[in-house]
């Protein structure tokens, strides 16, 4: 079983206990994820935001070279750049004089044949079924799923699970053994790209979030997305002043939470890098 | 281009805002739904549903103030408009055409000088190595808005978790992507 | 070409474009005289033969009208004429006739100045193409010598 | 040999003040076939008439064409003329030398030639014409109405007064529908029930009805006056006759908490019913999916303790057959419900409730006896949210049309709301107020301006519920879009109006046509509302869009004034001008090859198969064959036929190419 892996920028920097907890899960689970050779940024929101041509050719790129090392299926852990890739796909698909522009840009060969997974529809198609025999630590809290914008959004064109209220992290936590509570802000922006030049909005976006997973009783929260996690992670100071009150409730990746309960050592997963801290 | 013959082009930018995104916007009939769901609503100047209603008008006048607004970088793309709205108008690809023009035409609105230097900081991060690199973004970043002195606490606290790589990490094709920037964006364009 | 007066042959539908030019007239709009209507209960009873027969007989033009798509006093009619019409115009313009010559419209028993505007125009068009002479010529040609020549 | 008489009209001078009328007629003379031609001021009058009746009588014409106005305006006349004097109306043709000629050119030879044109056409089309005889067809003088909503008992009413016999169905164990439903009625608010049963007991006592509920129709043969329909009566599980409905069964019933489709899920029922105490016919029903003895094998309580032992278990559906004349389709409509609304929680929220469930809550027969309750906890809302255009006018959940009916409802509850909970705030979300109808806006004024409801425009983003409080997320587009955030304790959603389940399939049976919402397509959207594109066949009500209910009745009693029309008739006469399959001896029976290209091109469904037999019975093949009842004429299977056996009288295919090869000889 050899899938194809496309970490991403933040996965390599300030969320690299992501990108460890996927690899360190997708190892007690026997799947090879194998790294695409030199990729590039997918160009993110600054890319989209500034120029819609790059905003397709640096995702063209990624998808190119990964068919050419045969890799027939992706994960992108990052909800973003698993939002921008399948964009791409499908706005290269659509338009054949669109996809010429972006092949002639980054001169490399594309035929859109890549499949793109998230990490949730990567668990789900590899990890779930051996979950439940694999248990021996049932995560034993209740958690508040947080699916953030870029992994519902835009459905029409992503398709995956349903775009308000989605379902299927919670289904996933559920077999790891944590309990997911009924919440209000699943899909809600966290402020995602504002975090740097826009922080008091993200203390704003993101508390309110926060919030709500605390008032119904979640004792972590679980996120898909680099973004969201830095953003409910290392802006609590932000948060906590928008709140007007220390909320310590820790934000763990949903890699991490299987990690744990298949009984993967706490630093292994990376969980000694969260800002707010990680009690287990 | 359109792929719908039926459809009016209006006047003004309305057509340009056609030609590129195929978003029309007579289609929008101002139930305000979309403003009701931005999560950035009450930090804009003119929520969604206005600046539809101002590109609408075909007024030069408004149509200004719409490259003008802040609301257009304000927004974060979360999709939450496109995905409620009864009429299926894709207002964040909308916004990134508004936010191209504005800046192609250096209208781009003063206060949202922090988020279009981010933005540009990180593009330089990518076109440089290939990938983001974060102390890089930073700086540029506070190069841009001298805001020299913002997050100087997160630095040190991300180094001591290892979430900060003090050496870029370059992608062997640097080349490569640098060429994309350069075939996509035009030469003159910082 | 200036003396030339077209023969032209109208087919048009009895609920719409009859009671148009109806209209025309009760309106007493005036419009050029070159038009023959031949009255059919719907344009959907139009066989298109009947327009090569018109050639035939010494048409220079030839108009097709009905009810706008959707106003079909027999709801559907006019589609299965416009179906129909789009099969055979390719049909004439692959067997060489001059498809120019036929003109294809809607009008509606409210368009009074509209049947008369149409008219106008055709009669101005088909002028300017002048006689319909290729058809007759080949027409009259006997079958063996267009196929030994064929 | 023909003898035609061409009488050319002047019409004053109309005509020949741009037309020489003594040469047309002149010109005309000399045709072939022409005996008889004549100019004459105005052909019309009675003169002019007799002029033609002469004619006939003494030169023995076989054909007539008069050269005048427009055939739309004098052809009745001229034809009525022709018969009077014994000519069959048919051989009369009309030449328009008027509309189509004197009054659109100037005066002038051309102008003159146009005319002799016109009218040489006609003649050489005369020569082909051929007598045709009026069609007649029987009546069964039976109406069917299918659905008892008030549309079809209005209908059925109508129908039945006028003398007629009804049959009366309806799917639901009594009739009443949405109407029994509702609270009060605007812009009037009386009570809808009060209004209504009255003419549900009127329908069962009616004795020109014949009511089966608890029915549908199976199948529907046949055409305009001579339909032949299966209603399938479903089994009630009881004997009607013998049962008194005397209740006790349900009492006793200890399946108690099945949800009550009329209390629209806000209470429960027993296995044995009746839908509500006013239910007509007041019998109960045995719900056989819930019913223990049913589902489980034993019970049969209610067989027990029925003082009359009219309990039936083994009872089986049964098929009823009936010759109608005329259909009335009243099939009504339903609304959606929370759960097609993602944004607003999927239905998980008690508390988000219709429209419909509202009317429940404020009718003095509903689960809360009429007082304003929330279904979670049975509390009093002190703020409630109402929402317009939930679904409707919403092309991302395919439902682009305004529900018309909601504006006005909305207004209704805000207004109840507030009489009922005085302490109550109400708000109320739209994007356009559509009261257009008599005594609506001054309605919904009353509702904003006496009653204090806050009307905010703009449309719901989201709702969620926190703390036993439902959220509400809108903006209030009129104050640049500025975000309200409502903390309610119930919010009420005016659901889109949509089609029936099993509209589709029903209009597939009638052979009637639906729009794209599945609603029925009525045959013109202005000047036949009420009628289908198949004839015999009407609409009422909201099942042909949503409707309130003085248009249902509206339309329910025009619907009932065109049964009356056909019924008033012992045999229709329709036109002649209909499609017919050539016919020749043996051994070529037809030149009909039997490929039925006409079939799917007919819209009326008036081509069927023939089977041709020999006189062994053997089957020789099978040929095209018009139903006169149904064909309306239009000839587009005409022009479908490869083997050209299908002609249509009036416009055959000797007639057309005669018109065209006339044109022009002298051209």
């Amino acid at each position: 079983m050899t899938l194809g892996f496309y970490p991403g920028c933040s996965l390599k920097g300030s969320s690299r206990e992501y990108a460890e907890s996927v690899v360190a899960v997708a190892k007690a689970f026997d799947i090879e994820i194998k790294e695409i050779n030199d990729w590039n940024c997918c160009g993110a929101t600054a890319a989209h935001n500034l120029n819609r041509e790059l905003s397709l050719a640096l995702p063209a790129r990624i998808l190119s070279l990964a068919e050419k090392q045969g890799l027939n299926e992706i994960v992108v852990p990052c909800a973003a750049c698993y939002s921008r890739l399948t964009v791409t796909k499908f706005e290269l698909a659509k338009d054949p004089e669109l996809r010429k522009k972006i092949v002639a840009a980054n001169g490399l060969e594309y035929s859109g044949t890549a499949e793109v997974l998230n990490i949730i529809q990567m668990l789900n198609k590899y990890v779930t079924t051996k979950l439940e025999g694999r248990v021996v630590k049932p995560f034993d809290h209740k958690v508040a799923c947080y699916y953030g914008c870029l992994l519902v959004r835009p459905h029409a064109i992503l398709k995956f699970d349903r775009e308000e209220d989605p379902q299927l992290m919670d289904e996933l936590m559920l077999k790891a053994g944590a309990t997911p509570v009924d919440w209000a802000f699943k899909t809600e922006c966290c402020g995602a790209g504002l975090s740097v030049s826009r922080t008091s909005s993200v203390g704003r976006l993101s508390g309110k979030i926060i919030r709500d997973a605390v008032d119904r009783g979640a004792e972590a929260m679980i996120v898909a997305c680099p973004m969201c996690h830095s953003n409910l992670d290392m802006r609590r100071g932000a948060i906590n002043s928008f709140l007007g009150e220390k909320i310590s409730i820790p934000v763990l990746y949903v890699t991490q939470v299987i990690g744990l309960a298949v009984g993967l050592n706490f630093k292994t997963l990376g969980l000694q890098r969260h800002f707010v801290n990680v009690t287990v | 281009m359109s792929s719908d013959p039926h459809y009016s082009i209006p006047a003004g930018l309305g057509s340009e805002v056609f030609a590129h995104t195929e978003v029309k916007v007579s289609h929008c009939y101002q139930c305000g739904k979309c403003s009701a769901g931005c999560p950035l609503s009450e930090e804009m100047d003119y929520p969604p549903s206005v600046i539809m209603r101002m590109l609408q008008t075909a007024s030069p006048e408004l149509e200004e103030r719409v490259l003008r607004s802040f609301s257009i970088w304000v927004c974060l793309t979360c999709e939450m408009c496109f995905a409620r709205c009864p009429m299926s108008i894709d207002i964040p690809k909308l916004m990134d055409f508004l936010r191209e023009k504005s800046l192609k035409e250096k209208k781009a609105n003063p206060k949202a000088k922090e988020i279009v230097a981010f933005h540009r900081s990180f593009l330089d991060s990518i076109r440089y190595t290939g990938r983001l690199y974060e102390i890089g973004l930073f700086a540029g970043y506070k190069a841009r808005t001298l805001k020299i002195f913002d997050d100087m606490d997160l630095a040190p606290k991300m180094i001591r978790r290892g979430k900060l790589n003090i050496i870029p990490e370059l992608i062997k094709d640097r080349s490569g992507v640098a060429s994309i920037f350069r075939k996509t964006i035009k030469k003159n364009k910082n | 070409m200036a003396d030339f007066e077209p023969k032209i042959v109208a087919f048009v539908c009895n609920w719409c474009t009859y009671a148009g030019a109806d209209l025309t007239g009760t309106s007493r709009i005036k419009y050029a005289s070159n038009v023959r209507i031949i009255r059919f209960p719907c344009t959907g009873r139009i066989d298109y033969m009947l327009l090569l027969k018109a050639f035939d007989e010494g048409a220079d033009g030839i108009m097709v009208s009905g009810c706008h798509p959707n106003d079909c006093h027999y709801t559907s009619g006019n589609f299965h004429a416009r179906r129909r019409w789009i099969m055979f115009r390719s049909l004439c313009d692959f067997m060489g006739i001059d498809i120019r010559r036929i003109i294809f419209s809607w009008v509606s028993a409210a368009e009074g100045a509209r049947w008369a505007d149409i008219v106008n125009t055709t009669v101005a068009s088909i002028r300017e193409l002048g006689p319909y002479d290729e058809y007759r010529k080949i027409a009259a040609k006997p079958i063996m010598e267009v196929e030994n020549h064929g | 040999m023909s003898k035609i008489g061409v009488f050319v009209c002047h019409c004053g001078e109309n005509i020949s003040s741009t037309v020489d009328c003594a040469k047309v007629a002149e010109a005309a003379g000399k045709y072939d076939g022409v005996t008889f031609s004549v100019a004459y001021k105005y052909m019309c009058s009675d003169p002019g008439q007799t002029i033609i009746k002469n004619a006939i009588a003494e030169k023995g014409l076989t054909g007539v064409v008069v050269a005048s106005c427009s055939p739309r305006m004098h052809e009745p006349t001229f034809r009525k003329a022709c018969a009077e004097a014994g000519l069959n109306p048919y051989m009369c043709e009309m030449a328009n030398l008027r509309e189509h000629c004197s009054w659109v050119h100037e005066k002038g030879e051309e102008t003159t030639q146009k005319a002799i044109d016109l009218v040489r056409v006609l003649v050489e089309k005369i020569k082909y014409n051929h007598s045709l005889n009026p069609i007649k067809v029987p009546v069964t003088k039976t109406a069917l109405v299918i659905g008892g909503g008030i549309a079809g008992i209005q209908a059925s009413l109508d129908i039945a007064n006028t003398g007629h016999k009804v049959i009366l169905i309806e799917k639901d164990p009594s009739i009443g529908g949405h109407m029994s439903q509702l609270s009060e009625t605007f812009p009037t608010l009386d009570c809808s029930q009060c209004i209504l049963t009255p003419r549900m007991v009127e329908v069962a006592q009616h004795p020109n009805i014949t009511l089966y509920t608890y029915a549908g129709l199976e199948s529907l043969e046949g055409f305009i006056g001579n339909f032949k329909a299966k209603i399938r009566k479903k089994s009630k599980s009881i004997d009607e006759k013998i049962c008194t409905g005397c209740g006790l069964c349900i009492t006793k019933c200890p399946n108690k908490k099945i949800p009550s489709e009329f209390n629209e899920g806000l209470g429960n029922r027993t296995a044995i019913y009746v839908p509500f105490p006013q239910a007509v016919p007041n019998k109960p029903v045995i719900d056989r999916i819930h019913c223990t003895y049913y589902t489980k094998g034993k019970c049969r309580i209610c067989e027990k303790v029925c003082p009359t032992q009219a309990i039936r278990f083994d009872q089986e559906d049964q098929i009823v057959e009936a010759e109608i004349g005329a259909i009335v389709i009243a099939t009504g409509f339903t609304v959606k419900q929370p759960d097609f609304f993602p944004e607003y929680g999927y239905g998980k929220y008690p508390d988000v409730i219709t429209g419909l469930q509202f009317e429940r809550l404020a009718s003095a027969s509903g689960p809360t006896l009429g007082e304003i309750r929330r279904p979670s906890d049975g509390k009093i809302p002190q703020k409630i949210v109402f929402v317009a255009c939930a679904g409707s006018r919403d092309q991302a959940k395919g439902i682009p049309y305004c529900s018309k009916i909601c504006c006005m409802y909305i207004a209704k509850h805000a207004m109840l709301y507030q009489h009922k909970v005085h302490s109550g705030k109400s708000y109320v979300f739209y994007m356009d107020i559509r009261a257009g109808g008599k005594m609506y806006e001054e309605f919904v004024r009353r509702a904003i301006e006496d009653d204090g409801v806050n009307y905010i425009r703009g449309r719901i983003s989201r709702i969620y519920e926190k703390n036993g409080k439902l959220i509400v997320n809108g903006a209030d587009t009129l104050l640049n879009a500025m975000p309200v955030e409502i903390e309610a304790d119930m919010v009420v959603l005016a659901t889109a109006g949509v089609a029936n389940e099993g509209a589709e399939e029903l209009a597939q049976k009638l052979h009637v046509s639906y729009d794209p919402y599945h609603f029925f397509a009525e045959a013109h959207p202005k000047l036949k509302p009420v009628e289908t594109n198949t004839a015999g066949i009407f609409l009422a009500g909201a099942c042909q869009a949503p409707r309130d209910i003085p248009e249902s009745v509206a339309m329910a009693s025009g619907a009932s004034a065109k049964v009356a029309g056909l019924f008033s008739q012992d045999e229709l006469t329709r036109e002649p001008l209909i499609a017919v399959v050539n016919r020749q001896p043996a051994p070529v029976y037809s030149s009909c090859v039997g490929c039925f290209l006409c079939i799917s091109a007919c819209p009326y469904q008036a081509i069927e198969k023939e089977e041709l037999r020999n006189r062994n019975g053997d089957l020789i093949r099978s040929v095209a064959k018009v139903n006169p009842g149904l064909c309306q004429g239009c000839g587009t299977c005409v022009a479908f036929c490869r083997t050209k056996s299908i002609d249509i009288q009036g416009y055959t295919h000797e007639q057309v190419y005669s018109e065209v090869m006339a044109l022009f000889n002298e051209f």
